[in-house]
């Protein structure tokens, strides 16, 4: 069953993203990396991490990708549907990006067998309690500065967005 | 669902998942002109990383990989905030949003 | 009969049973909820309201329903066909997807997941798109207008409605609905007992996530003409509505989880065998309430007009007594059936209490101007929200570690704080709001 | 104190809390407070001390007669500091931040809240509509605060802040109408006497801990009691005229008695409270807190003595031609303080400290009623311009008659009772002296009831537009009114001499305070002289007061022009009386101008010698140095500069290639970097194969 899934999700998240980058309305793209960031979501959710899963969907989905359309709207021209979507460089881009993913894939075709990481262990059945805990003792301080991250972030993006700096 | 099941398939998968979006991503990032394009890609590439923070953490038993996920997360919404903040202030000056317009940052 | 079922698929067989039910019933409660929205206007305005369809227009929303799907459905030319298809699906799917964790009943619930609170969330939270979509798709500024409008009013609200049930959460201690409604039963006290502040803050927060008024600036008719419905008509639309009423429904149905109790009857705690059987006093008040509507309807039925509404009546009658009977009958089954009927009477009842309160709202208050709806979010309620988790979650470690215990009185030193609060921050808004200039509209 | 005190007792550092929080808020967030609010907390907070006084009062009572001191200390303020006092010894000087308790504290702030209370709700009244509402009430309570700390000080230092604080306070309250010139300078002139009087108590405070080892009141008593001061002892004279010093400052007595007059600037009500009740009476207070010293110094005690009759006849010669009702006031209150520091001079410190008390009702009273009639004339303090009110504002012509009444020392108001104490007292010791006060009580009368006619009887003089809207003053201000009169009726009571069958409760209740163990105690002891002298002095006096009365009764009601006459007659004393002796412009003359000519020639000196060639010269040596160095900087150092610059310029060139400023191009070179990277982890991967 969970096999099952993880095919589905993993094929819809590739093909969507995939969509993404090649379609030339950006509404469109918009709403297949959405499509792909849910079907993460539920890759998540088949590896045992429900809050990550809602985390996911609350924050990515709900928050930024809502950011995004919204941006969007408000700088959306018709005229750039007509315009050319690829830049000047994009063969050299392209090769550039194949060798880096040959690359890896070789890495990856390698170490194929090194990669024993012998049996799985057991997850903690109470996620979210667990995270909860990761969190706010072993992780504290990385914790803080994040919000404090945030907090930056929220008051540059007030700043650029107003009308009049 | 069960807590103690073992992970249903060797990690590869999880792995390969991964690449595949993030090589995807870089594509994107690289080859299309629309920057706000460009920022979902990376969004793309960071979640590519998340693939592979969680399926390792589900593979050690601990939840320390989703942990890192989540700050991933965080950084990605503060880096989204900035730059879209940065795109409309830009596209209130200057009318666009192509990136190899944007040229003015140099000598 | 579980023998019947292949064990492989045996965990599966209930939820689906479950889910199939729901959304089948949904989309005649939604209908439903419709008409009593209509009555309820009526009655407020001193009118009748529907009445020709059936008796007292009981069959009115099967009437909608038929006209909308044999309606013509038209797309605009320069609408962007694709979205213009996916956004009201959407805007459907998520608000159906959401009752996958709602327990109506102590067993009646498709899956009870630990983070189910947090689920219904991020499920609502994608709702947004299919307005947003189908604004920006149908390519018209009322539209569009409309879109961008309900999306900055629900990203804001979220945030304070989720920080209100925040303040319930700590005090249920788990994610999971299903343990959130025993909590309430354990510590013997309906939440909205201990933390009302929190509920009015959830409550005003869901009313504007349902872009109901005096909230609902999306779809302001003197503004722009339907928001981001304007373009749509006949079937879609008709998703759209649907889409917006099951939202209603959850967003009640969360609040009477989180904050009325859930599935409980008044008074669970209490009990009193009727003359030592073991029927429950309390049990058996929906029984009397069905009877009553029954024997009320038998009534009715010779007075109507028309012979076709006569019998109709008739049948609801039938109906109403056949539930009574159901009701009673629950009472001696074995104790799942019994919780999973009455609970599910008790949830239902809790939540149309709450929709009427929506009604009620709707009929009562004028339409904000966007400005002070933004103000209104920003200024007031995620402030008060803030502060509100502070205060209850500095009582509850109060209790837990200083061996505090007196729940009541420190539900009441925290809704007075929080009054206290509450005022503070409206006298801040309002000269804040004397000292900006209003923009004229 | 090893039994545990009771409440009150050991609570008595509360009693300045109180106003302290108050004036602090007051004086922080006072701005935002709505005026009944201030009241509010200001006079509830003085309300609650006089609660704990009262409370601290019983329990004291309720002690035996010989363990009537509690004693509080908070914490330590200066830890022991060791040091060789002047017989060579090493002491250790070390100040607490104590607080003390016995009968004569108790009565003090008995007065002091008590009275404090009255004029606080008084001034609610009469201050309703000045601005600075706040200011004032957090002033008021400030001091408040202060005068407690003075009196419930256990050690001199303590005091020493409270004395400080008080003399702050009046400085504050008499510039309240800052805005008016007159008032400020006349706080000016307030704060600087008082710094004379206040450098004189720190000598002394100094030379007490340097000669005896310690500040704390108690220690003190002990060391003197110890026996090594014969009496007399030049040292213990030394101390006590310093202390002196400081109290004729704050008491105004000459020589230092002039600010007193000016201080009537501040608004009456704190002319009542700190200028006529209080503060001004804190240093009889403080004599009397040093008795054990003076009673060491027969000396010195002859000096407070004529100083204070001196005083007393002098200031009242002054006030019997003052026009201003206020300054009358004044007069009388200096020559008032005169006969408390005549009693102590002549050892009847009991007698004073009952003197103090009693004035405190009666001259509050006075200046409140005074107020009372200043504001139904809304503003006229010239009793020329005044007359015939006593139909008017009745409430306050019957409450002003009997505070007069009290204070001319007619039988059985409280003034007589007091007065006569004193003078009997003095009649024992020195007849000369007495014969001053004697007078001094005959011209008290005829002034003020001078005062009461010009005011109240006779015909009115209220100019027209003033005239026709007199009106009775507001009900808070006429209760305290009330009640300070029936308290200058009865308070004398509280000793009812032995003569008329009375037991001197007041004075008995006093005794352990003055009571020296090691001096024979024959003041003390030897009653109040013969029956039939005493009772032969009384009648004098009373004659004289009755006679003065009639004076006045026949100058200012019955031939109101004979005064003028009078005038003409003796006009050259006349002048030099009106014009206070020319006291203000003695001072002027020999120190403020001569103050003023210093000052004028350390500024000329600052400005030409330090200024011109010190500074100026510095400046300019600097300027001339800064031109050479201009000079190397531009040439030498940015030159060298500048070359770096233009040769990385020219090297830079092909980096600035690849800055072309389009990012994705930068992502590129990123990528490109990134497949170098993994390239190079191969080779090295392989390189480990093999």
């Amino acid at each position: 069953m969970t096999t099952v899934l993880f095919y589905l999700f993993a094929l819809l998240a590739v093909a969507s993203a995939i969509l993404m980058v090649t379609r030339r309305n950006i509404i469109h793209s918009a709403v297949f990396l959405i499509t792909t960031l849910l079907a993460t979501a539920g890759i998540f959710l088949q590896l045992e991490a429900e809050f990550l899963f809602v985390v996911q969907i609350i924050l990515y989905v709900g928050g930024i990708m809502v950011l995004f359309v919204f941006v969007i709207m408000l700088v959306n021209l018709d005229v750039s549907l007509h315009l050319i979507q690829f830049n000047r460089q994009k063969y050299v881009a392209g090769v550039l990006a194949f060798v880096l993913t040959a690359q890896l894939l070789v890495a990856f075709w390698v170490g194929r067998g090194s990669l024993n990481l012998g049996e799985a262990r057991a997850m903690d059945p109470k996620n979210t309690e667990a995270v909860g805990q990761a969190l706010f003792q072993r992780y504290m301080l990385p914790f803080e500065i994040a919000s404090i991250l945030l907090l930056v972030a929220m008051i540059g993006a007030v700043v650029m967005a107003k009308r009049r700096v | 669902m069960p807590g103690a099941s073992v992970l249903p398939m060797p990690i590869d998968n999880y792995l390969l998942l991964s690449l595949a979006l993030f090589s995807i991503g870089v594509v994107g990032v690289l080859t299309r002109r629309n920057v706000i394009v460009m920022l979902m890609s990376i969004e793309l590439i960071l979640n590519a990383v998340n693939i592979n923070l969680v399926a390792f953490s589900r593979y050690w038993g601990s939840v320390d990989g989703q942990i890192f996920a989540i700050f991933i997360i965080t950084d990605a919404a503060a880096e989204a905030a900035v730059a879209l903040g940065i795109i409309l202030a830009f596209f209130r000056n200057r009318e666009t949003v192509l990136a190899d317009e944007m040229d003015m940052l140099k000598w | 009969m579980s023998h019947l079922i292949p064990p492989s698929i045996q965990p599966y067989v209930l939820p689906v049973l479950f889910g199939v039910v729901i959304v089948a019933v949904l989309p005649l409660l939604a209908g439903y909820i419709v008409l009593l929205e209509r009555k309820v206007m009526a009655d407020m305005q001193a009118r009748l309201g529907p009445m020709r369809v059936g008796p007292h227009g009981l069959l009115q929303p099967i009437a909608d329903a038929l006209k909308l799907l044999i309606k013509e459905d038209i797309i605009p030319v320069k609408a962007d066909v694709f979205l213009f298809w996916f956004a009201p699906v959407l805007s459907v799917t998520t608000a159906l997807l959401a009752y996958a964790a709602i327990p109506f009943g102590p067993a009646f619930q498709i899956a009870d997941l630990n983070v189910g609170l947090l689920f219904i969330l991020a499920i609502s939270s994608l709702g947004i798109y299919g307005i947003v979509l189908g604004g920006w798709a149908s390519n018209s500024h009322y539209s569009l207008l409309g879109a961008l409008r309900s999306a900055a009013q629900l990203v804001s609200y979220e945030t304070a409605a989720g920080l209100a049930l925040v303040s319930a959460l700590m005090l249920a201690g788990s994610l999971s609905m299903k343990d959130i409604v025993q909590a309430q039963y354990d510590q013997g006290v309906w939440f909205i007992f201990v933390v009302p502040v929190g509920f009015f803050i959830y409550l005003v927060g869901s009313i504007a996530e349902t872009n109901r008024a005096p909230f609902d600036l999306p779809e302001a008719e003197s503004e722009l003409v339907a928001g981001y419905m304007t373009e749509y008509s006949g079937f879609r639309w008709a998703l759209y509505f649907l889409g917006e009423y099951a939202n209603m429904v959850v967003v009640a149905s969360i609040a009477t989880t989180l904050f009325l109790g859930g599935w409980l009857r008044p008074f669970a705690r209490y009990q009193d065998h009727l003359f030592g059987t073991s029927v429950e006093l309390l049990d058996i008040v929906p029984t009397i309430l069905f009877l009553g509507t029954a024997v009320y309807c038998f009534w009715l039925a010779p007075k109507q007009p028309v012979q076709i509404q006569k019998i109709v009546m008739a049948l609801v009658g039938g109906l109403c007594l056949i539930l009574a009977l159901g009701m009673a009958g629950a009472l001696f089954a074995p104790d799942a059936v019994r919780m999973g009927v009455h609970g599910a009477f008790w949830f239902l009842a809790k939540v149309f209490a709450y929709i009427y309160a929506f009604l009620w709202i709707r009929f009562t208050f004028p339409r904000y101007r966007f400005d002070q709806l933004m103000r209104l979010g920003w200024h007031f309620l995620i402030p008060l929200a803030l502060v509100n988790v502070v205060v209850v979650g500095t009582t509850i470690v109060l209790q837990q570690n200083w061996e505090w215990r007196h729940p009541m009185l420190s539900a009441l030193v925290t809704t007075a704080i929080m009054l206290g609060v509450a005022a503070f921050l409206g006298r801040e808004d309002k000269q804040h709001q004397a000292a900006v200039e209003v923009p004229e509209p | 104190m090893n039994a545990p005190l009771p409440y009150f007792l050991d609570h008595i550092w509360l009693i300045p809390l109180f106003p302290l929080v108050t004036a602090a808020t007051m004086l922080f967030f006072g701005r935002r407070l709505k005026n009944d609010v201030v009241s509010g907390l200001c006079v509830g907070s003085v309300f609650l001390s006089f609660i704990y006084a009262v409370g601290a009062f019983f329990q004291l009572v309720s002690l035996p007669v010989d363990e009537r001191v509690a004693s509080k200390v908070l914490f330590d303020w200066i830890p022991p500091i060791a040091y060789h006092a002047v017989d060579g010894s090493l002491k250790l000087f070390s100040a607490q931040w104590g607080f003390q308790l016995d009968p004569l504290s108790v009565v003090m702030i008995l007065i002091v809240t008590g009275v404090g209370l009255l004029i606080h709700i008084y001034s609610t009244g009469y201050m309703a509509h000045e601005g600075g509402y706040y200011r004032f009430f957090g002033y008021l309570n400030l001091f408040m605060f202060s005068m407690l700390m003075l009196v419930l000080a256990n050690n001199m230092l303590v005091m020493f802040v409270g004395w400080e604080g008080v003399g702050t306070c009046s400085y504050l309250l008499i510039g309240f109408y800052f805005h008016k010139k007159s008032a400020s300078d006349a706080g000016k002139k307030a704060f600087i006497v008082n710094r004379i009087g206040d450098a004189g108590f720190l000598l002394g405070i100094f030379l007490t801990s340097a000669l005896l080892g310690t500040i704390n009141f108690n220690d003190i008593g002990k060391a003197l009691a110890a026996g090594h001061f014969a009496i007399g002892d030049p040292r213990i004279t030394g101390i006590a005229l310093l202390l002196f010093v400081g109290a004729a400052g704050k008491s105004a007595q000459i020589p230092l008695y002039v600010w007193l007059p000016d201080a009537m600037e501040g608004p009456t009500p704190v002319s009542a409270l700190i200028h006529a009740a209080t503060m001004v009476t804190a240093g009889v207070y403080m004599v009397t807190r040093m008795n054990y010293v003076y009673q060491l110094a027969p000396t010195a005690m002859e000096v407070v003595a004529v100083i204070g009759a001196v005083t007393a006849i002098f200031a009242a010669s002054i006030g019997v031609v003052q026009n201003d009702i206020k300054k009358v006031l004044a007069y009388s209150t200096i020559s008032q303080l005169g006969y408390m520091f005549l009693a102590c001079g002549v050892g009847a410190f009991t007698a004073g400290i009952f003197h103090l008390m009693t004035h405190a009702f009666f001259k509050g009273l006075l200046f409140l009623a005074a107020g009372s009639v200043i504001h139904a004339l809304s503003g006229e303090q010239d009793m020329r311009k005044m007359g015939g009110l006593s139909k008017k504002i009745p409430v306050t012509y019957w409450t002003m008659l009997i505070a007069t009444l009290a204070i001319a020392g007619i039988f059985p108001f409280a003034g007589f009772l007091s007065k006569d104490l004193i003078l009997g007292k003095t009649y024992e010791k020195d007849v000369m002296l007495w014969a001053i006060g004697y007078f001094t009580a005959g011209m008290t009368s005829f002034y003020m009831f001078r005062l009461i006619f010009l005011t109240f009887n006779g015909k009115s003089r209220v100019e027209p537009e003033v005239e026709h809207h007199i009106h009775e003053s507001p009900r808070s201000m006429l209760i305290p009114l009330v009640i300070l009169a029936v308290l200058s009726i009865v308070g004398g009571w509280l000793s009812w001499p032995e003569i008329f069958g009375g037991n001197s409760r007041f004075i008995h209740f006093l005794e352990p305070v003055v009571a020296v163990p090691h001096l024979a105690r024959e003041e003390a002891t030897k009653g109040l002289g013969s029956r039939m002298s005493e009772i032969r002095l009384m009648l004098l006096s009373e004659m004289l007061v009755v006679l003065g009365v009639f004076f006045a009764w026949y100058l200012y009601l019955k031939h109101t022009d004979l005064p003028a006459k009078i005038e003409k007659k003796l006009n050259g004393f006349y002048e030099l009386v009106y014009h206070k002796y020319y006291v203000d412009e003695i001072y002027d003359a020999m120190f403020v101008n001569r103050a003023k000519d210093l000052g004028l020639a350390l500024g000329a000196f600052d400005r030409n010698i330090i200024d011109g060639l010190g500074v100026n010269g510095v400046g300019w040596m600097t300027r001339f140095i800064s031109r050479l160095s201009m000079w190397w900087d531009t040439w030498i150092v940015d030159g060298s500069v500048r070359l770096g610059a233009r040769i990385i310029w020219l090297l830079s060139f092909p980096v600035r290639m690849i800055q072309d400023g389009e990012m994705q191009d930068y992502m590129l070179l990123i990528v490109i970097g990134l497949i170098g990277f993994i390239a190079y982890y191969f080779h090295l991967v392989r390189a480990a194969a093999h």
